[in-house]
């Protein structure tokens, strides 16, 4: 059952977030005062098309990875449906890159 | 399997509808997208469930499912570039703000 | 009850690797004089309370970064069958769960609300953006090899040669991108001083000795991963398996920060282009010579 | 070892309640980034339930995908909006879900600050704290805030030369994060729920069978892929172009850049070296000296009319 292998990850993640919460009832240090102006405003980031490309382009591994499995066992056929794949996606990168897409606003 | 197969089914009920309401109540268009994610993420989880439940051998389901998120990512870069187009030229991306896009 | 067992075992694991992460690569900035980055000194002794923090989200950050780290630290194998457990798709949960780092680290930072932590909160997920694809593109390579996500399974197709020969573009690579997994020297944008180390600057007390833990912690599942899948995990001759183990990661962890501080910094931008123009295209690359290895027959069993 | 069935049921309520809470905060909480969160937390959620599907692939792929995609979601949502953070809209009177969802939001020392400021200018009144505003009539609201800003440029220094006239109408474009329908939808959304929760419950049993799924769900899927579905695995790749063509073409660089007002050093692109610090502190550029003392509503203030400065120029 593949449910009882994920039993570990589960309690792990309860044991961390009752350890956080344990700490954050028991450990009450002194406060270090931190004058500081709110900063939510000033919002602007350079790499909007590198964060659009990265958006598509993550999809691409969850196709790897189970095509990665498979691929020794298949063999050449494998190759050549990946060969195609992976150039339809250098076509994509290749047209980002050539129309300026990739560079730092 | 101690939760019965109703249990998902309803799970997913709620977040469709939940979906709804995001995608029928927010003003801004990126709210829309995301709620039509959640949409997206409803059908997903019905999908599986009956995958488990009805047809464990045949997993198609999960290649749909993967298609469904592959749909749902690449109609977000597509989504967020075209508002960044509107945000450039009209410093909202509100939907009410776009009444003459109505054909 | 093995889980019940099991788990504290992995916490242990993690707890020392992480302390010994740290001690190392505290020695290692003693001598090279470099901006320490993430593993600059945190405040224990004083809480912080920033004055205009989203108070859900702030406390969020360094319990998610730590709970990544964690979780990643289960599919590593440390001897025959020492292992947390062994998920059948271990290598692609990896890069999932380390995720959860960066997730942290964008929620601390924008939950603090300070200028410097709110930069930092921009910084790493350009970092995210960066790094994610060829790390993938240069896990495949061990995969195809292997035929399994397994982690187990990818250390025992290891017994006659290891990856690191077949393989040499996918370790640079692995180097490479593994340096900007774990934000260290010449990618630790999100931790510079400029910004005063991001979002340390703005915790303490507990919060602070969760960041010290998970921020050595990545360091030490990096690590640990690379020489799971390109050094051959814990087998070698004479020494027991867990030895072995720990002397690859160390090994490997060492080589990656010295050849971080034999670089000059690079800021966000240079990073990404890096990343988009070269890594990944020469991770695809890599895929299809792979590939052809294995179409020879060299590699697989 | 079986996973036992309180085991299996306390693992079941808690991924239904993280992706149901999760979808409902990021419907109603009044901060974009935190809704960006929620939305994750759902997708998370969800995955688990894939996880207690035995789709353990799946679940990895669906944290894997939104955590990525949501955290660039996010850096966009907080470039399109003007109170990303939601510290102004948390002070309003909210409807109790949405006040629960934006709890913590509001800036602590507002109150205090505020009441300083107020002192130094000589002005009595108290301003701006919580508005008072119930969602539906915006336009009550607005006028409120109008007002208020008009007094805020009136005694605020540095907003001295540039407070003229700016704020007729960009005001009332962002207050409310929803459309005037909001009431519809919710009970329109409430019902489509019951409807749908009602047929699932009235339906008789689906034809479920008892087998277990292939553990090594990676290969099973790999195999689909490069035989029955190999056209739909191409396929996702051309869609992939096609996604990568439009985002590059609709939002490259260059055509309309940014106006001015709006620069600020977040995620600038600075050398990280020591001798560059300087430049980076934090209220070096955009801030006027005394922004150190400004917080909360006042430093939103500052944003507007670095934006009005802005506009002005173009």
């Amino acid at each position: 059952m593949i449910v009882n292998a994920y039993a570990i990850v589960g309690l792990i993640c309860l044991v961390i977030v009752g350890l956080a919460l344990l700490a954050a009832a028991l450990w009450h240090p002194g406060l270090r005062p931190l004058q500081v102006p709110a900063a939510w405003n000033n919002y602007r980031f350079g790499y909007a098309v590198y964060a659009l490309i990265f958006l598509a382009f993550d999809m691409e591994m969850i196709f790897m990875y189970p095509w990665a499995v498979v691929f020794a066992s298949i063999g050449f056929e494998a190759f050549a449906d990946m060969f195609v794949f992976i150039a339809i996606l250098s076509a994509g990168i290749a047209y980002a890159w050539g129309m300026g897409g990739l560079e730092w606003e | 399997m101690i939760i019965p197969l109703t249990a998902y089914l309803i799970v997913g009920a709620v977040l469709f509808a939940i979906g709804i309401y995001a995608v029928l109540a927010q003003r801004s268009a990126v709210m829309i997208l995301m709620g039509i994610e959640v949409l997206l993420n409803a059908i997903g989880l019905n999908l599986i469930a009956f995958w488990r439940f009805v047809r464990p051998d045949d997993y198609s389901a999960q290649i749909f499912t993967i298609l469904i998120v592959t749909i749902g990512a690449v109609e977000m870069a597509v989504g967020l570039a075209i508002m960044l187009l509107l945000y450039r030229n009209r410093q909202t991306v509100q939907v009410d703000a776009y009444e003459e896009l109505h054909g | 009850m093995g889980v019940v067992l099991q788990m504290p075992v992995v916490l242990a694991a993690l707890l020392g690797g992480a302390l010994l992460t740290l001690l190392l690569e505290r020695t290692l900035l003693q001598r090279t004089q470099t901006e320490p980055g993430p593993a600059a000194a945190v405040d224990y002794r004083h809480a912080v309370d920033p004055p205009n923090a989203d108070r859900w989200l702030y406390p969020a950050g360094p319990v998610l970064a730590l709970l990544g780290v964690a979780l990643a630290t289960v599919v590593i194998p440390f001897g025959p069958n020492l292992i947390g457990e062994d998920l059948g798709i271990g290598v692609f949960y990896f890069i999932v769960v380390v995720d959860f780092v960066v997730l942290g680290i964008a929620l601390g930072g924008w939950g603090a609300n300070t200028p410097d932590a709110v930069e930092a909160c921009y910084r790493i997920v350009a970092q995210l953006v960066a790094y994610v694809i060829p790390l993938g593109l240069a896990l495949v390579g061990a995969i195809m090899m292997a035929e399994s996500l397994s982690t187990v399974a990818i250390v025992e197709a290891q017994t006659g040669l290891w990856y690191i020969v077949l393989q040499p573009i996918g370790f640079v690579l692995y180097l490479i991108t593994g340096l900007m997994q774990a934000y260290r020297a010449p990618f630790l944008e999100p931790f510079a001083a400029s910004i005063q180390q991001g979002v340390l600057h703005t915790s303490g007390g507990w919060q602070a000795m969760a960041w010290r833990l998970a921020l050595s912690g990545v360091l030490f599942v990096v690590a640990a991963m690379g020489a799971v899948l390109f050094l051959g995990g814990w087998q070698g001759p004479l020494l027991p398996g867990p030895v072995w183990m720990l002397l690859k990661t160390y090994g490997l962890m060492a080589l990656m920060l010295w050849l971080g501080t034999r670089v000059r910094l690079r800021s966000t931008a240079q990073m990404l282009a890096l990343s988009w123009k070269v890594l990944i295209p020469v991770g695809l690359v890599n895929v299809l010579i792979v590939g052809m290895l294995i179409l020879l027959g060299v590699g697989t069993a | 070892m079986i996973l036992g069935p309180v085991a299996q049921i306390v693992a079941f309520s808690l991924c239904a309640l993280i992706a149901i809470a999760g979808a409902l905060g990021m419907a109603t909480t009044m901060s974009m980034f935190r809704s960006g969160i929620f939305l994750m937390a759902s997708f998370i959620g969800v995955a688990g339930l894939f996880i207690l599907l035995s789709a353990d692939l799946l679940g990895l792929l669906q944290v894997m995908m939104y955590i990525g995609g949501m955290l660039v979601m996010i850096l966009f949502m907080v470039l399109f909006s003007h109170d990303p953070g939601g510290a102004m809209m948390a002070g309003m009177q909210l409807p109790i879900i949405e006040k629960f969802f934006s709890l913590g939001l509001l800036p602590r020392e507002q109150k205090q600050d505020e009441h300083d400021q107020n002192e130094q200018s000589g002005h009595g009144g108290n301003g701006h704290q919580p508005m008072e505003q119930n969602g539906q009539d915006d336009h009550a609201g607005h006028a409120d805030h109008g007002d208020q800003d008009a007094e805020q440029n009136g005694h605020d220094e540095h907003a001295g030369q540039n407070g003229h006239g700016g704020h007729e109408d960009h005001e009332h474009m962002d207050m409310s994060m929803t459309t005037p329908i909001k009431k519809p939808a919710a009970v329109l959304a409430v019902l489509v729920g019951v409807i749908l929760v009602g047929l699932l419950l009235l339906r008789p049993a689906w034809p479920i069978v008892a087998a277990t799924p292939n553990p090594n769900s990676a290969e099973m899927v790999g195999h689909l892929l490069m035989g029955k579905y190999m056209l739909a695995f191409e396929g996702a790749g051309l869609l992939i172009l096609i996604g990568i063509f439009g985002a590059v073409f609709l939002a490259r660089a260059g055509h309309f850049p940014d106006e001015r007002g709006r620069e600020a050093r977040v995620a600038v692109d600075a050398q990280p070296t020591a001798p560059e610090a300087p430049a980076l502190q934090p209220v070096a550029d955009a801030d006027p000296p005394d922004a150190a003392e400004l917080v909360g509503v006042t430093e939103i203030q500052t944003r507007r009319n670095l934006e009005k400065d802005g506009r002005g120029e173009q």
